[in-house]
């Protein structure tokens, strides 16, 4: 088990790499457009990371759904409002505060995962099962529609994003 | 091959990375080389034959190697890039473009053990880095930093997204028939021919893939008679040259699919021999499939005149997308209704009646799949009715207003400029 | 599956009205006939829907007992693990004998109601919307009542509340109506955000939701009971605070005391809309939650022997008051509806307060009772304010020199024009300028008020049906004796309160004070009838006063939807009460003994309880007290107002009163002016006047300005010496100062991310503390506190040195 | 297999770059792309703890597995889709109202 471990690090450094730096990116790069391209990156980056975590469709339908239309939808509404695309300041009066904050907010989540680890918390250390055996997608399937399961929440999903797209015409239609 | 490389002492996940590498890379590589050489003479012969022209005829045989002419040419070309451009962007947009098509071609199967990687989420894989493909038109045309190249790429951009709702819904049907996503089990699972059994998804899988790569009748993309280039107005030399060799690989990739999804793929008879025979033969089937709708695609192509942008919208939201809808709907129900029962009609062939004698000649799974297709046939043949009645009223009803309209106008109305009424009296 | 069978059959009666409010908003368009047929029909089916189950209900003995339920769940937001009581959320519908009684009355109520606003509403130009609103509001309310747990509940009851604001301002061109909308939706709101928190606690404590997973549990009631609240901080037990927040929740829906203003105001909505939502079914299911949690409500207390729970003595001291005070309000009203209004927070008093002494059934009983007759009141009102609406127009033509037929009618609309009778009632137009309300209109051309009862008078004679129905519902919310079905349950309550009071003082203040509501209401009930009936018109209006043409019968079938109502109300509101009447009380109830009518009603309401509750004996004292105090207060109405005209100033229990008594109850004891004083004006104040001026200008300016007066003073003295470090000091102080008061201002700047960004440092703050908390020595945490005090106030600072916030527009 | 901590540290750094993001930039519109990246740390956790404590027993078993992490990480999507939707049309709406897309000029809400 040892001997193959070490490829599933690398496999990991260079997804993790991947995100962080270029979510990094995104919030630290001046030029919005391009904060919009680092943002696909970093999303590819977290596909692969659910592909490692045998999750293939959830990885498609990232793909899909954040790079093929969230992106994409992104990118037009910076096309729509470019007059302001050459901003010189990117950064609002209150972004060291925001800063602290965030880094504030990593260490007690870290400091919270480290002390859960320490008292070896059955959660944390828990050994994923080899393999899903492929039933992963007909699972998932089964469970979005099975009455017993998730089948109400399902269809108020949808609900909600018919809600949304025609709030969205509304909100965003030019007034007659 | 994983166990050859893992007996040589590899590494397993190695191996197995290293396996379906060299397996995604291949087949992707054979469907991008394998056009561009071949592929593309047929288009320009096709074209020019429907336009009663000779078509390429110098260059090799018949003209064959008028592909790498043009490739010199593209070559050779001064690689330009626009001093106010954005150059990464600019730069990276052809790569994803020729990306986004070349990817689908690792889950093809070209037979039943040629496949790049039979990936369970294979029908969905293909939308997704399909839509990537949108992405590259977008950050061309907002890279080039020119407003036509930005105007063309958001009109771009608008109709890809548009056409690839209809699409992913008529995959949608056969991926509910064979019950898998999987590429290879969706040709497995077809016993019937799905474009016998849903004729219409398969229209609208073919229309809208029209849309989607951008060809006659929706070419308005490209529109070469009537605009400056569009999204790709600014690239020159091989940049250009691989936005072009997209958009031709991906006409011929959506023919390929519609093969795979519709007509069956490999099958055929001693496509499932073992061994390299079977691969053979389904290779050759796949492509004579692909082939055949390629050529309908150009023939299409060539002789269908261009339709306006917003007849090109208002026919993918307005006809393709509900039609669709409903039949996705009906099919469901259909499906969920009769399902095939292989169990029982193989046990009847191995009983040995005259019967199963009978069932044994066609295939037990080909009967076993009959009732579903005859019935999703019927139901495909009421909605083709249903939409038949509906469109002849509705032209009808047009009709009648047109003329309403006509006769109620003064006639005056009908000039351009009203004429001066001469002044009467003083 | 049997989609007939009860326990499929109680999902699908919410749904008809849900799918006409659908139907009737996206596809009825203006088509008033395609509205009404889908409402009514929807309302029908379900009401066949429900009495086919309370009809499935009778024939099942056991209704209710812990075997005895029918019902049904489905899995609302699973945790992985789906079974029952895994802490999963389910949705379900379920039939106890509770709710089957409601299901009996609130669909037939309903539909009387959706009848009655055919003709009503007919000349309303946005009629389908009002029937689309109608129709949400009566699947909200079967959902509230077919639920099965308090989440389900809860979704009923705030769409019921969406409703009612939709309806309250349906007229919404008045500005009355629409600002009564919206204080009816804030003051709920109030009321309701303390009701969610206490549906959170009560699932975090027991983990479900389910009224029978929790009442029909022994050890999840011992539990609630006796746990501690809140860690033991604040006192009471578990119960005790989910209690108070169900209550304060019902005070909210039910309107009680405090928060009872909204309903008055909520009169400016279409009279059924009073009739259904605020007499007959939103605000009765205020109560009925509290009937349904009852159980929780008294866990730890034991009733029976007069111990009652903190929620049990809000419910009392509340629910008696408001009966008191609201009755005593009610007869100083002229608004023929405000008094109506007045007296169903009176005796929706009198149900929270029986349920404060442990009056289960009685409470019950009541609230179905009132449920009738108090629609009846209402519809009959509605009946009587269309009648001089339509009166005031024929006055208006007579008049002006016309006879009082069709004639003079059609006519007169040709003479005016569409334009001076825009909506009239009864030759309405569509009105496509803003008024569609009647009421409105015909204020609109004169000062006349169809609704003020000091303009009635001698309406017997003209509204025969109305007036015989509307006696009927009087007399019941009076408490006629021995025939009608309000002085039944109120005889009931009395007992109740009679047996609590020889336990427990509580239960013979409640009694005292219920009695004297009591005697209110047969007295303003008395003065209601005269002014309305009685006696001879009081103006043209009231001479006029009809529903139709007696010659050309035009508009019949209008009075026919609005006359058929009453009479069926009419007659369950007598007899309605018979089903629980005591079988100790002399020769009536051995009679209906005799023919097996034993008070079913309590019987089979007390099944709904883990622990049926035991049947108070008969007892003549409170059946005295009922009999006194109609008698008084009918005696006294009689005395006061019969045949007498009331006219605006002297008005006859003005004089019984005394002045100042009058002002006082007229002004509504100034409730809505001390909430404007104290509680409306110092927050504008501290906004408007204390921050920017007082504080700011007053205190932080004149103590800058002092501090650098007197700085420069001493540094312009201290000059001589050492002009540099004074002068540092007193620039530097002032300065600091200020920009503590600059950052102050600073903290509200309405930009969102900094609105984030506090939210989010609080939360860290908070997560590091509980993590503080959790690790650390008692010691440390001090310490840590006293430095975490200081980063506030840096923190403050920081935010100081913004730029100051621009002035234009207006205040910062 | 990489452990479930190391995931979760990097659904962390993902939050909290995104909750910087959120917190500092201007551009409404960036704005929004750091609220997908704290989505996505979400959706990283929900399918990190899902595929490590999925019951063994239940993948060799005929029965159902548990797919709570992955079908809430659907829902995040669905969400996610919707805000984007719903959000950038307001951004649109703004940008037409008040030609702006910068957060903080969008300030009047105070009184």
């Amino acid at each position: 088990m040892q001997t193959v471990d070490w490829v599933q690090w690398l496999a990991f450094g260079i997804l993790t790499l991947l995100t962080i730096g270029s979510a990094l990116a995104v919030v630290i790069d001046r030029n919005i457009f391009h904060s919009a391209l680092w943002l696909l990156v970093s999303l590819f980056g977290v596909a692969g990371l659910f592909v490692m975590l045998s999750a293939p469709f959830l990885a498609a339908v990232q793909v899909l759904v954040y790079m093929g239309a969230i992106v994409i939808l992104i990118i037009f509404a910076i096309m729509l409002t470019r007059r302001l695309m050459g901003l010189t300041e990117a950064l609002n009066t209150q972004w060291w505060v925001g800063g602290i904050t965030a880094i504030v907010t990593f260490l007690v989540i870290a400091f919270v995962l480290f002390q859960a680890g320490q008292g070896a918390n059955p959660i944390l250390v828990r050994e994923p099962i080899a393999a899903l055996n492929g039933r992963g997608v007909e699972e998932l399937g089964k469970a979005l529609v099975d009455p017993a399961q998730y089948a109400l929440p399902f269809e108020l999903a949808s609900v909600l994003l018919t809600a949304a797209l025609i709030g969205s015409i509304v909100i965003a239609r030019e007034d007659q | 091959m994983i166990e050859a490389l893992v007996n040589l002492g590899w590494n397993p996940h190695i191996a197995t990375f290293v396996a379906l590498l060299l397996g995604v890379v291949a087949c992707a590589s054979f469907g991008l080389i394998w056009f561009t050489v071949i592929g593309l003479w047929l288009v320009r012969k096709v074209a020019a034959r429907v336009q009663d022209r000779m078509g390429p005829n110098r260059v090799g045989p018949f003209g064959l190697f008028q592909v790498f002419a043009d490739l010199g040419k593209m070559i050779t070309k001064e690689d330009i890039t626009p001093q106010g451009a954005d150059k990464p962007i600019f730069n990276i947009a052809p790569l994803l473009a020729i990306a986004a098509v070349v990817l689908i071609w690792a889950v093809m199967p070209f037979a039943k053990t040629l496949i790049g990687a039979d990936l369970s989420v294979g029908a969905l894989y293909f939308i997704s880095v399909a839509s990537l493909g949108t992405l590259g038109v977008l950050l061309a045309g907002w890279s080039s930093n020119n407003k036509y190249a930005l105007i063309g790429a958001l009109r771009a951009v608008a109709a890809l997204v548009s056409y690839e709702v209809p699409m992913v819904i008529s995959i949608l049907v056969p991926v509910l028939l064979a019950g898998t996503m999987s590429m290879n089990g969706i040709v497995e699972a077809q016993h019937i021919f799905y474009i016998f059994a849903v004729p219409l998804s398969a229209f609208v899988f073919f229309t809208s893939n029209l849309g989607e790569t951008g060809r006659a009748p929706f070419d308005v993309i490209e529109a070469e008679s009537e605009l400056v280039a569009g999204y790709n107005i600014e690239y020159t030399g091989i940049k250009f040259g691989m936005f072009q060799a997209a958009e031709f690989v991906h006409s011929f990739t959506s023919c390929a699919l519609m093969a795979v999804l519709f007509v069956g793929g490999w099958r055929g008879p001693g496509a499932e021999l073992p061994g390299l025979a079977g691969a053979l033969f389904g290779f050759i089937y796949f492509f004579s499939k692909s082939m055949v709708i390629y050529m309908l695609l150009l023939w299409i192509g060539n002789t269908v005149p261009r339709l306006r942008i917003d007849q090109m919208m208002a026919f993918n939201w307005k006809f393709l997308v509900p039609l669709q809808l409903v039949n996705l709907l009906a099919v469901a129900f259909v499906a969920k209704i009769l399902q095939p029962n292989y169990e029982a009609v193989r046990a009847t062939a191995e009983s040995g009646s005259t019967l199963g004698n009978i069932y044994r000649v066609f295939g037990p799974e080909f009967i076993a799949d009959l009732p579903r297709a005859i019935a999703l046939l019927i139901v495909n043949v009421i909605i083709l009715g249903g939409v038949g009645l509906m469109i002849r009223n509705s032209i009808r009803k047009e009709r009648a207003s047109v003329e309403a309209n006509r006769a109620a106008r003064p006639p005056y109305l009908g000039r351009r400029t009203p004429v001066e009424q001469p002044a009467v009296g003083d | 599956m049997n989609w007939f069978d009860v326990n499929n059959l109680l999902w699908l009666i919410p749904i008809p009205p849900l799918l006409a409010f659908a139907a009737i908003i996206l596809g009825a368009g203006r088509n008033k006939t395609l509205s009404h047929v889908l409402a009514i029909g929807g309302i029908i089916i379900s009401l066949l829907f429900a009495w086919l189950v309370v009809a499935r209900g009778l024939a099942f003995p056991h209704l209710g007992h812990a075997d005895g339920v029918f019902g049904s769940s489905i899995t609302w937001l699973s945790n992985g693990t789906n079974g029952v009581g895994s802490g999963a959320l389910r949705m379900g519908v379920f039939l106890d004998p509770l709710n089957h009684v409601m299901l009996f009355m609130v669909p037939l109520a309903c539909f009387l109601i959706f009848i009655y606003s055919l003709g009503y509403m007919a000349h309303d130009p946005r009629n389908t919307r009002f029937f689309a609103y109608l129709s949400l509001f009566a699947s909200a309310m079967l959902t509230l009542v077919v639920a099965d747990n308090l989440l389900l509940l809860f979704v009923g009851w705030e769409v019921m509340g969406l409703c009612s604001y939709l309806l309250i301002g349906f007229w919404f061109e008045k500005e009355s109506a629409y600002k009564a909308a919206i204080k009816a939706f804030m003051t709920t709101r109030v009321a309701d955000v303390i009701f969610m928190i206490g549906i959170a606690y009560l699932w975090a404590t027991t983990g479900t939701l389910n009224f029978r997973e929790i009442m029909f549990n022994a050890t999840t009631m011992q539990s609630l009971g006796s746990t501690p609240a809140l860690g033991g901080i604040f006192g009471p037990t578990a119960a005790g605070v989910i209690g108070i927040c169900i209550v304060v929740g019902t005070i909210g829906k039910s309107a009680q005391f405090p928060l009872h203003i909204w309903l008055p105001d909520a009169m400016e909505g279409p009279t059924p809309v009073s009739a259904m939502i605020h007499a007959a079914t939103m605000v009765s299911a205020g109560i009925y939650l509290i009937i349904r949690m009852y159980p929780v409500l008294s866990a730890g207390g034991n009733p029976a022997e007069g111990i009652f729970t903190g929620p049990m003595v809000l419910m009392a001291v509340v629910g008696a008051f408001t009966a008191l005070f609201a009755a005593s309000i009610a007869f100083t009203m002229n608004d023929i509806k405000k008094v109506l209004a007045y007296s169903t927070i009176s005796q929706l008093g009198f149900m929270m307060a029986a349920l404060g002494i442990g009056a289960y059934t009685a409470a019950f009983f009541h609230l179905i009772t009132h449920a009738f007759f108090k629609a009846l009141l209402f519809l009959g009102s509605g009946s009587v304010i269309h009648a001089m609406e339509h009166g005031e127009h024929l006055a208006h033509d007579a008049a002006h020199g016309h006879d009082t037929g069709h004639e003079a009618v059609a006519l007169a609309s040709a003479e005016h024009g569409e334009a001076s009778h825009p909506a009239e009632h009864g030759h309405a137009q569509e009105a496509h300028d803003a008024h569609g309300a009647h009421q409105d209109t015909v204020v609109a051309h004169s000062d006349f008020d169809p609704q003020d009862m000091r303009n009635m008078g001698g309406l017997f004679r003209k509204m025969p049906v109305t007036t015989w129905t509307f006696v009927i519902g009087g007399a019941s919310l009076a408490g006629l004796p021995l025939i009608t079905a309000g002085f039944w349950s109120k005889d009931e309550i009395f007992a109740e309160a009679w047996a609590a009071g020889t336990k427990n003082p509580l239960g013979l203040v409640v009694l005292i004070i219920l009695a004297l509501a009591a005697f209110c209401t047969a007295l303003y009930t008395m003065r209601q009838l005269c002014m309305v009936f009685a006696g001879e018109p009081r103006s043209e209006a009231a001479r006029y006063a009809q529903h139709y043409e007696p010659r050309t019968r035009a508009n019949r079938n209008v009075s026919a939807q609005m006359t058929a109502p009453l009479i069926v109300l009419a007659f369950f509101a007598i007899v309605a009460g018979f089903g629980g009447i005591n079988s100790g009380f002399w020769g009536l109830g051995a009679a209906l003994k005799g023919i097996g009518i034993d008070a079913p009603f309590g019987h089979w309401v007390g099944q709904s309880l883990l622990a049926e509750p035991e049947h108070i004996a008969f007892n003549i004292g409170p059946v005295i007290i009922s009999f006194g105090v109609f008698i008084l207060g009918f005696l006294l109405g009689l005395e006061l107002y019969f045949r007498r005209p009331v006219i605006a100033e002297s008005d006859p229990i003005a004089e019984f009163m005394g002045p100042t008594w009058y002002r006082l109850i007229s002004n509504k004891y100034y409730i809505e002016e001390a909430y404007k004083r104290y509680l409306v004006r110092p927050l504008t104040w501290v906004s408007e006047v204390l921050t920017p001026q007082l504080i700011d200008r007053g205190i932080i300016d004149r103590f800058l300005n002092f501090l650098a007066y007197a700085a420069t003073q001493i540094g312009n003295f201290i000059r001589a010496f050492n002009t540099t470090i004074i002068d540092g000091v007193s620039d530097g102080i002032p300065e600091a100062i200020g920009d503590i008061a600059r950052s102050a201002r600073q903290i509200q700047n309405g930009r969102i991310q900094r609105y984030l960004l506090y939210s989010l440092i609080a939360a860290v703050f908070i997560g590091a503390n509980v993590i503080l908390v959790a690790l650390a020595s008692g010691d440390l945490v001090r310490a840590v506190w006293v430095i975490e005090a200081l980063a506030v106030i840096l923190l403050l600072i920081f935010f100081g040195p913004g730029r100051p916030a621009p002035t234009s527009g207006g205040a910062d | 297999m990489v452990p479930l901590t190391a995931f979760l540290i990097v659904a962390a750094l993902l939050f909290c770059i995104g909750l910087y993001g959120a917190l500092a930039r201007r551009n409404a519109v960036s704005i929004l792309m750091s609220v997908e990246l704290m989505l996505n740390a979400v959706n990283l956790n929900l399918v990190a703890f899902w595929r490590f404590n999925t019951p063994a027993q239940d993948v060799g078993s005929g029965l159902p597995i548990g797919m709570s992490g992955q079908v809430f990480a659907v829902f995040v999507f669905v969400v996610a889709a919707a805000e984007a939707a719903v959000g950038l049309a307001l951004i649109i709406a703004m940008y037409r109202s008040r030609q702006t897309v910068i957060a903080e000029s969008a300030d009047t809400l105070k009184f």
